[in-house]
């Protein structure tokens, strides 16, 4: 029997981003232009991103409840739609330098956006693990894409055996959740008794790990250099974009709606944010690989949302009204973050050089000189990720303070005052060595002016020019996500 | 146009050696010494002029007090500074000395600077000098008072320092400077409390405020609010006119070239310290406390500068603790509350001692810039305008009558002697002392007259060829003996018992009944006595030189080998410098370079700023090294991990319950 | 004639309209580059004179306000304004960045186009700091100036100019991240007061809540909130324990980034406290005051003491910097209307007397490149003109009466002694000091015979080099005589400062009716009556 | 003690055992059947709970497929005995530490709270294969829609990985 | 009738020797299996509870697990042999290329 049209156009995005990836599929073999691939990858991801909007006009739960297309789902399809939309534009030229097979890499980027889009709108756990499993896969794939390097088949190795390690806590935790409250539909999981159920905690306790490796929070951190360091640079761009946005709605949607979860994640979230943003910046600050240094950065950045989703779950009741500022914090922080950590990753790819050879430190050095403009977009990247002012970064970090004062959580405001004066070491090094080093001559040959093709360059203007304004006009945003139905019901 | 036209515009006075400095300094350089001359001569004697015309209209008018704000300098607050200038006797007294003698000094410094370079240069800091000793004297309250006060400080700063080749010019510039600062340190806390007190510093609002009508005195021992105030000003007194403990900076601003010397630094500047305490009487008649630290103080400069003059062999260096020695004096006269007999002494002294500089300038200038008397001797016969000159001043200050210097030091005595301050046996004893002072006085200045100008030649013809200076030179020396022989006798009808002491009555109004005297009978006897014994105390001096340093010849070196020890230390300035070298300057710098800068600043503070650096960094490293890239261990991080979420959720004491507070 | 309506916003992006001018231009052509960059700021600083008639004199409270809505969500705005202390904090700011822009005509010969750039981006920041009356505003030009300063010193710097630059970065953020955590906790304690229905980052409105009592913070939270904000502004200052990136900023800097980081930057720091700390956490100054003070005092004298001993000359001008400083955190601390305008006062003296100071050694270091006291020696004899304009411009630094320096120094002290005599007692030492250490170097640099036989050849100053120290020594001159044109139109926002720090003066009455025979002034009034009858007329 | 808790203590301790020796096996080809031994235990177990259908797809895809799957690629990539390095010092004594404390905690606590869950008793229709297609195909249609979805990028992945490099 | 929470207790120890074998087995397929292991121990759990609630949804979950583990499988096992390629090696520990 066919699903009602309504929950057909509720999952339209992701139905899009499918059938675009066994379009691409399906054409492989016989079409070998790439740009064709290439073109067509870019209308699946904006035709999927378009069509969120149809679903965001269709509010309201699908299949039953499996799945809620609100607009917080809304911002998160369009937010990985965007991010897919980015790396397939960067991701050409890559493709392109490095003679890899294009098709198999967009269909698997498209099947990853559409396990994006399932994580972000599901409002069941089932669902929700499916869409997790068909992301995280297709991640581990793409992690290994560059099958003749050694780094990048172990990322695909540690990405994919910790990976699985995870999820089957995650799963574990399902079991465990649907064993003491009888059902897996987060709207169904509101009653009183399981505020006191032990095996219902031990259950969402299973999920955090889980979900915390997902986003890569100390302890669970671990694995994250060296997956993003292994994986093809574009590839790491999606990782820290996408991926961990979608577990971040996961969590937030499981915040939402289950009231034990709040109530018993509270510390649990304070001890992890403080430990990831400590791991992430102390990490980072020994760092001479751009690449990983970044990676270490991606890690103290969650540890700062984390902190955000300490402020909402001290609050009295996750869903309720005083903490819509939290989630507005978590929702613009993962916005300007994505934005700043596609331009960087796509900066170092193109640098990179043919098989990545390039990603030290010492090969920016005087790369202002070289090439002003591209040091320049860098420069406000990073200054974006310090968090000073006229970059999204600075808001995001704003709203994050002000969630953290605003739930009185002093002390973890503090540490990441702290923490972001640690991370601003380590940003500043590498202006300091773009611009007030001189690029020494062998530093000349070794990384010599590089072509930015037209695409990799618009994917410059974008994330570059996003960040400036919303860096001065977070206004629209702030109201979508500031809305009080932000989540259905 | 206003009836007293000068009084109206009194900054004219001020403005014109301004006005000159800045011309000479600004384009003198290229100009010819003639022009220079004429600029800088013609600014000061233009500004006498103008003074002597203010001075009349002043009297003309008739009023008590002259006095003008001519524009608000600083405000702020209820505190408001103008630059207001005022005249009144004690004022004319001041700018006629320093205008005329100034006017005087400059003329002779045209002979005597001829042939040196920078002759510009040095005009313009002499007519910079005159700006701000007018300011000083004219000033109508503290502040702009101070402005003169730190403004002279400063042009002799730049004066001593004129041969900034010389490494101790440069020092003894920058010695002067810094003691002075020291000085003004304690002048500015007492123009604070002062504030604190009146809520003003203009001077008659202060001495005329209801506030100070019904001020008690603060008797003896008793450190109220205008005690304090009274000494830290003497402090900055003490600063300027080089008094115990500050009066080192004098004897080496001799570095200056010599008109320098005689005009700041024996005729204006340094009596300064002498004026403000004389402005300020008012409030030193409320703190008899600080009037006998004054009297005290005064007293023994006055003797300890006297004893270093008695060997010193430079002849400047002579003339330089005599002119210490003579501040002395003028403090003794306000301590004991003999205001006007200070002043008064200051006139006179600004008269024959400028004169004495002048000479002694004259004789270097004739001998070719040599200092030391040892090589000197019997120019009498070479330079008799110069001989005749210095002699009348050495009459003058040994206080031989009817010379200047006679009257003036008398009528201090006396009033030591009357003194009841601190008890009749303080008087006394100041009383001895100044007596003791004047018999050295009188020593030293002949031994300087018979070293320099009799016995045999102890130079070399050859070399120096001995000849009298230019007439330039020698006529304001005419003028100033001429004033040092009549510039007392203004006191002497008292003396004669023909009426009373003009100079007093002349300061009346200004001093009113802060002065100290007794009743009229006995005075006069009791002040001819006295006046007899220092006449006896001073020709004992003069024949003790004359027996010494004329008669035999070695006598001098045998007394000097039989108490070789105090010879050593007066000959060496009771090694005050060495002492202040050793306990102030060295450990100062030493602590400021050790343990300040290179120990708290570099490795303490900054030290700790790196460190926590270096620190952050170490534990980063440390981080990075969790990072084995080796899955199984990762794996045991997620368990780790794992463990911690089940530890927190399970076992943490506030059970997950949100606590409110600043804890979290 | 601008519109006096949008007469501030002009102020601060019109430099950043000229930095992107200057961006559009071809990189090579220095000179003109130079050219449109000098034009550039003496036009802003013309616009910034035209504010001076918008201040009336006597008048408290902000002028040419100008208010925009900016983010809704939390409601953050545009609001600008100025006052008596903003005012000339402005202006130093307009008329030090042409000075700078003339001195680095010849010193900057890589990159120019860049270095002018950042030049005005940094004049941009700081006259936003000076005019914002956001907090949030404030702290987003409190940041943004950070950047183009580190990178005047990181890339045209000395030696070890990547530290420098790093240092002052770290240095600054440490403290400023904990004063937006300090915002965000007032605007939460507005939005607590009013359930937030009007929470909001304004500052006269915040100022406005916390005197009615609508805001009530116990005394540990003001204290907290105090600190937050005092410790980034102290950084800024420098005060005492956290002054130690100052040295080696100054050092590596060149001289136009020291000229502005001496001449602007620090006073960023003292203007906070004023503008913020007292007014906003009074309870928390007066608890904190002693302490402050004592900070404030160490500073003075220890700055003049390590000053005095530094073989390096510019890092003896920073270290005086410390010293003068203190001066004026002192006269703010002691809440006294009177030492309040000294601080005002002295903040803009020393900007232009160790402005002139940095600029001379900056002449010194381009004939000589070198730093090393003991490098030169003698150099009176080969470049008088160059020694004189030095002399002068350390006897105002030294506070010689007639001169910039005095006037603010006597005021913060005088001020603070009648509060506090011991204060103002330590305090005044550093008179002395101050003499010490300038004497002192200037005697070893400039007296003597010459040493060093390259000193003998060295050229006396140019006619541009004249120029720019001519302008200098006038300002410097002006300054110290017609102190009350700046005072007049200060003394109204002091008052009022000091007015909301401590709203009862026991001990300030009034002045007794002076004896003034020829001119007739009722000097009770306190400084309204004798700026607006007396000054105003002039 | 019923027939049932005899079963059920055979099953489950076949199960551990092959656990067990899952770990303690050398070669991979051992660790390998052990997990046969325990899939096939746990479909008995599967059985006893009343759950035939899922038994038959544990045995069939489970047993069947994938363990198949893991032998051939053994045998392909002809593993031997396995090495036994200790390089990993975390995965020592204190990672044996840390997995014992978390299996035990674990264990305990579901020990503890799922005493008080009592089995519902069994009805027939429960146990048909038609209320589980009925989910399956009404309730779950999304999810099984996306498996499907998930089984092509996995045919993809394993062609993108295991292909030879195309010269 | 077998009370629920010993298939319970079961799939916990189960789940914790799957735990116990990633950790501590160095051969990467081995390593896989245990996960395979924790998956099984999952269904357990899902099938014991779907009985005790009465529910079919858990088993149901199961058959979801099962594809998923299928999946893995093949994405899984590709990678190893792609190891296996590269490496000439299935030792976890001798893959530590990326590290620091």
């Amino acid at each position: 029997m066919l699903p009602r049209t309504i929950d057909i156009y509720r999952v339209l995005p992701e139905m899009v981003w499918c059938c675009f990836g066994v379009m691409v599929m399906l054409m492989q073999p016989f079409v070998r232009s790439r740009h064709f691939f290439t073109l067509l990858a870019l209308i699946g991801t904006l035709a999927g991103t378009a069509a969120s909007v149809t679903a965001a006009m269709h509010a309201g739960p699908g299949f039953g409840g499996l799945v809620q297309s609100d607009s917080f789902s809304f911002f998160f399809r369009l937010l990985v739609g965007t991010v897919a939309f980015l790396v397939v534009l960067a991701a050409g030229p890559y493709l392109e330098r490095e003679r890899l097979p294009f098709a198999e890499f967009y269909a698997l980027l498209l099947f990853a956006t559409a396990g994006m889009g399932v994580l972000a709108s599901a409002q069941e756990l089932l669902t929700a693990f499916i869409g997790l499993e068909m992301s995280s896969i297709s991640s581990y794939i793409l992690a290994g894409y560059r099958r003749d390097s050694l780094k990048s088949s172990e990322s695909a190795m540690k990405y994919f055996l910790l990976g699985s390690f995870a999820t089957a806590f995650f799963l574990y935790g399902i079991a465990l959740v649907y064993g003491s409250s009888g059902t897996t539909m987060l709207t169904k999981m509101g009653s009183e008794e399981l505020l006191h159920s032990t095996l219902f905690e031990l259950g969402l306790a299973m999920i955090l790990i889980g979900l915390g490796f997902k986003v890569a929070a100390a302890p669970f951190q671990v694995w994250t250099p060296d997956v993003y360091e292994g994986a093809p640079t574009p590839v790491t761009a999606l990782f820290s974009a996408g991926p961990k946005a979608a577990a971040f709605a996961l969590l937030l949607r499981i915040f939402a709606t289950v009231p034990a979860a709040t109530h018993f994640w509270f510390w649990a979230f304070w001890g992890l944010a403080a430990l990831t943003m400590f791991a992430g910046n102390l990490g980072a600050l020994v760092q001479t690989n751009v690449k990983r240094l970044l990676a270490y950065s991606s890690i103290a950045h969650a540890g700062y949302i984390l902190v955000a989703f300490a402020a909402v779950t001290s609050m009295a009741r996750g869903g309720s009204a005083e903490a819509a500022p939290a989630y507005a914090a978590v929702l613009f922080y993962l916005l300007s973050y994505a934005l700043v950590k596609l331009g960087a990753f796509t900066i170092v790819s193109q640098l990179g050089g043919t098989g990545e050879k390039h990603l030290s430190l010492d090969d920016y050095a005087g790369l202002s000189q070289r090439q002003p403009f591209v040091a320049a977009a860098l420069s406000v990247y990073l200054l974006s990720l310090l968090g000073l002012p006229v970059t999204a970064g600075f808001f995001g970090k704003f709203y994050i303070f002000k969630a953290a004062v605003n739930s009185h959580l002093l002390w973890l405001a503090v540490l990441m005052a702290v923490n972001s004066v640690i991370g601003a070491y380590y940003y500043l090094r590498v202006i300091v060595v773009m611009y007030m080093r001189e690029s020494s001559a062998e530093a000349k040959s070794a990384a010599p002016v590089v072509g930015f093709p037209l695409t990799v360059n618009f994917v410059l203007a974008f994330t570059v020019a996003g960040t400036l304004y919303f860096g001065l006009f977070p206004n629209q945003v702030l109201n979508f996500i500031l809305q009080p139905t932000l989540l259905g019901h | 146009m206003p009836t007293h036209p000068m009084l109206e515009y009194l900054w004219i006075i001020t403005l014109l050696p301004l006005l000159g400095s800045a011309v000479n300094g600004l384009f003198g350089a290229k100009w010819p010494n003639k022009i220079v001359n004429g600029v800088a001569i013609g600014s000061t004697g233009l500004s006498f002029l103008c003074a002597l015309e203010a001075v009349r209209e002043f009297f003309e008018s008739g009023q008590v007090l002259f006095h003008k704000e001519f524009f608000t300098w600083i405000a702020a607050g209820n505190f408001r500074v103008g630059f207001d200038l005022q005249m009144d006797q004690l004022t004319v007294v001041m700018v006629l000395v320093v205008t005329g003698v100034g006017w005087l000094i400059h003329i002779y410094a045209t002979g005597y600077m001829a042939h040196e370079g920078g002759y510009y240069r040095f005009f313009s800091y002499l007519n910079l000098f005159m700006f701000f000793m007018l300011i000083l004297v004219l000033a109508a309250n503290y502040v702009l008072l101070f402005v003169g006060w730190e403004g002279v400080g400063l042009s002799s700063y730049l004066l001593i320092g004129f041969y900034f080749l010389r490494k101790s010019a440069s020092d003894a510039g920058k010695k002067a400077f810094i003691v002075n600062r020291i000085g003004d340190f304690g002048f500015m806390l007492g123009m604070f409390l002062l504030f604190r007190a009146f809520h003003t510093l203009d001077f008659q609002a202060i001495f005329t405020s209801s506030t100070l009508q019904g001020w008690p005195v603060e008797l003896g021992g008793h450190l109220g609010t205008l005690t304090f105030a009274c000494l830290l000003i003497f402090m900055g007194a003490c600063g300027k006119s080089a008094q115990l403990p500050l009066y080192v900076w004098l004897p080496d601003a001799m570095e200056g070239p010599t008109p320098v010397s005689a005009l700041i630094h024996a005729a204006t500047m340094v009596t300064a310290g002498v004026y403000v305490v004389a402005r300020s009487h008012i409030l030193f008649a409320h703190a008899p406390t600080a009037m006998l630290v004054v009297a005290i103080v005064g007293c023994a400069t006055a003797f300890f500068a006297a004893t270093i003059g008695l060997v010193q062999t430079d002849i400047k260096k002579v003339l330089a603790y005599s002119t210490v020695s003579q501040l002395g004096y003028m403090f003794l006269a306000c301590g004991v509350g003999a205001f006007s007999a200070g002043i008064f002494h200051l006139m006179t002294h600004a008269f024959f001692k400028a004169l004495l500089f002048l000479a002694a300038g004259s004789v270097i200038h004739a001998m070719g810039g040599e200092q030391d008397m040892n090589r000197m001797g019997g120019l009498s016969k070479k330079i008799r305008w110069t001989y005749l000159t210095m002699l009348t001043a050495t009459l003058a200050i040994a206080g031989f009558p009817p010379f200047a210097g006679f009257f003036s030091k008398d009528s201090i005595l006396l009033s030591a002697f009357q003194n009841e301050n601190g008890g009749r046996s303080a008087g006394y004893a100041l009383y001895g002392f100044g007596l003791a002072t004047a018999l050295l006085t009188s020593f030293y200045m002949f031994r300087l007259i018979f070293l320099t100008f009799h016995g045999k030649r102890r130079y070399d013809e050859h070399k120096v060829h001995v000849h009298e200076s230019p007439r330039t030179m020698l006529v304001p020396l005419m003028i100033l003996a001429v004033l040092s022989i009549i510039g007392g006798w203004l006191a002497a009808p008292a003396m004669l018992g023909a009426g009373p002491d003009y100079f007093t009555k002349f300061l009346q109004p200004v001093f009113g009944g802060s002065e100290a005297a007794g009743p009229e009978g006995e005075v006069r006897a009791l002040e001819l006595t006295l006046a007899g014994i220092a006449v006896i105390t001073a020709l004992i001096g003069v024949t003790a030189a004359f027996w010494l340093y004329l008669k035999g010849s070695g006598k001098a070196d045998s007394l000097a080998k039989s108490m070789w020890g105090a010879y050593a230390t007066l000959l060496n300035k009771y090694y005050v410098d060495e002492f202040y070298a050793a306990m102030i300057v060295k450990p100062l710098l030493w602590i400021s370079t050790n343990v300040l800068w290179k120990t708290a600043d570099v490795a303490g503070i900054d030290g700790a700023v790196n460190g926590i650096a270096a620190g952050t960094t170490a534990i980063g490293d440390g981080v990075r090294h969790t990072q084995s890239g080796n899955t199984r261990s990762y794996a045991v991080w997620v368990v780790v991990g794992a463990l911690v979420v089940m530890a927190v959720i399970f076992f943490w004491p506030f059970g997950g319950k949100p606590v409110l507070g600043m804890l979290r | 004639m601008l519109p006096g309506g949008h007469l501030l916003s002009v102020l601060i992006f019109f430099p950043a309209v000229g930095a992107l001018a200057l961006l559009l231009l071809r990189g090579d052509d220095h000179k003109f580059i130079r050219i449109i960059a000098l034009i550039v700021s003496l036009a802003e600083f013309l616009f910034s004179l035209l504010v001076i008639p918008k201040v009336p004199i006597g008048a408290a409270g902000y002028h040419l306000e100008e208010f925009a809505k900016w983010i809704s969500q939390p409601p953050i705005n545009y609001h600008l304004g100025v006052d008596g202390i903003s005012l000339f904090l402005v202006i130093l700011t307009t008329f030090l960045t042409p000075i700078s822009v003339l001195a680095s005509w010849k010193s900057i010969e890589h990159r120019v186009k860049e270095f002018f750039v950042m030049l005005l981006m940094l004049e941009v920041g700081v006259v936003g700091v000076f005019l914002s009356l956001d907090l949030f505003l404030f702290f987003l030009f409190w940041e943004v100036m950070l950047i183009p300063m580190a990178l005047l010193i990181g890339i045209w710097g000395h030696e070890r100019r990547v530290y420098a630059a790093v240092k002052f970065i770290l240095y600054t953020m440490a403290g400023s991240i904990f004063m937006l955590i300090g915002i965000i906790w007032l605007y939460n304690a507005t939005g607590v007061a009013t359930n937030w229905t009007a929470a909001t980052f304004d500052l006269p409105t915040i100022q406005l809540m916390l005197q009615n009592g609508s805001i009530v913070l116990d005394q540990r939270t003001e204290m907290l909130l105090f600190l937050a904000f005092f410790v980034a502004f102290a950084i800024k200052v420098p005060l005492f324990p956290l002054h130690t990136w100052l040295p080696d900023a100054h050092v590596e800097a060149p001289t136009a980034g020291s000229v502005m980081l001496a001449g602007v930057l620090l006073k960023m720091g003292t203007y906070g406290m004023i503008r913020f700390c007292l007014p906003l956490f009074p309870g928390a100054s007066h608890r904190a005051a002693g302490w402050v003070a004592a900070l404030a005092i160490i500073g003075i004298i220890y700055g003049a003491l390590v000053a005095m001993v530094q073989p390096n000359l510019k890092k003896l001008v920073a270290y005086s910097s410390v010293s003068h400083l203190g001066f004026v955190v002192l006269g703010i601390f002691a809440f006294h209307n009177i030492s309040m305008q000294g601080a005002v006062y002295q903040m803009l003296a020393h900007g232009i007397s160790t402005g002139a100071l940095f600029l001379l050694v900056g002449m010194l270091y381009h004939r000589r490149h070198t730093f090393e006291i003991s490098e030169y020696g003698g150099l009176a004899t080969p470049m008088p003109k160059l020694a004189a304009f030095f002399l002068f411009v350390a006897l105002s630094s030294l506070g010689l009466p007639m001169l910039n320096g005095f006037v603010g120094e006597f005021l913060v002290l005088l001020g603070t002694y009648q509060r506090h005599w011991q204060w103002a007692s330590w305090a005044a030492l550093g008179v002395i000091l101050s003499a010490c250490y300038l004497l002192w170097s200037y005697q070893r640099v400039f007296f003597g015979e010459i040493t060093r036989e390259k000193n003998r050849t060295l050229p006396d100053i140019s006619a541009r080099e004249r120029w720019i120290l001519v302008t200098m020594a006038v300002v410097t001159l002006w300054m110290g005589i017609g102190s009350t044109f700046i005072t007049a139109r200060t003394a109204a926002a002091a008052q009022s400062v000091v007015d909301e720090v401590e709203p009862q003066r026991p001990y300030e009455a009034a002045a007794p009716n002076g004896f003034t025979p020829h001119a007739k002034r009722d000097s009770s009034s306190a400084a309204k009556a004798i700026s607006s009858e007396r000054l105003g007329s002039r | 003690m019923t027939a049932q808790l005899a079963v059920f203590f055979v099953l489950a301790g076949l199960a551990a055992i092959g656990a067990v020796s899952l770990i303690l096996q050398k070669h991979p080809i051992h660790s390998a059947l052990s997990l046969i031994v325990v899939m096939i235990a746990l479909a008995g177990l599967y059985l006893l709970l009343g759950a035939e259908f899922v038994a038959a797809v544990q045995i069939i895809v489970y047993g069947g497929a994938i363990m198949v799957l893991f032998v051939f690629v053994i045998m392909l990539l002809n593993a031997g005995i396995e090495e036994h390095t200790s390089i990993s010092k975390m995965a020592g004594a204190p990672g044996l530490l840390l997995v014992v404390a978390l299996a035990g905690f674990v264990a305990a606590t579901i020990a503890r709270s799922t005493e008080s869950i009592q089995a519902t008793s069994q009805t027939g229709e429960l146990a048909s294969t038609l209320g589980i297609s009925n989910m399956l195909f009404k309730d779950f249609v999304y999810p099984f829609e996306l498996t499907s979805f998930l089984i092509l990028v996995a045919v993809l992945g394993a062609t993108v990985l295991a292909q030879r490099e195309k010269s | 009738m077998v009370p629920t929470n010993y298939y319970v207790i079961l799939s916990a120890i189960l789940f914790g020797l799957g735990v116990f074998a990633f950790i501590f087995k160095r051969n990467i397929i081995t390593i896989f299996m245990s996960i395979e292991l924790m998956l099984n121990a999952v269904n357990l759990a899902f099938v014991a509870f779907s009985q005790a609630l009465g529910k079919l949804d858990g088993q149901v979950f199961v058959l979801f697990v099962i594809v998923v583990a299928a999946a893995e499988a093949a994405v899984g096992l590709g990678i190893i042999i792609l190891i296996a390629r590269n490496r000439q090696t299935l030792n976890v520990e001798r893959v530590n290329l990326l590290k620091l």
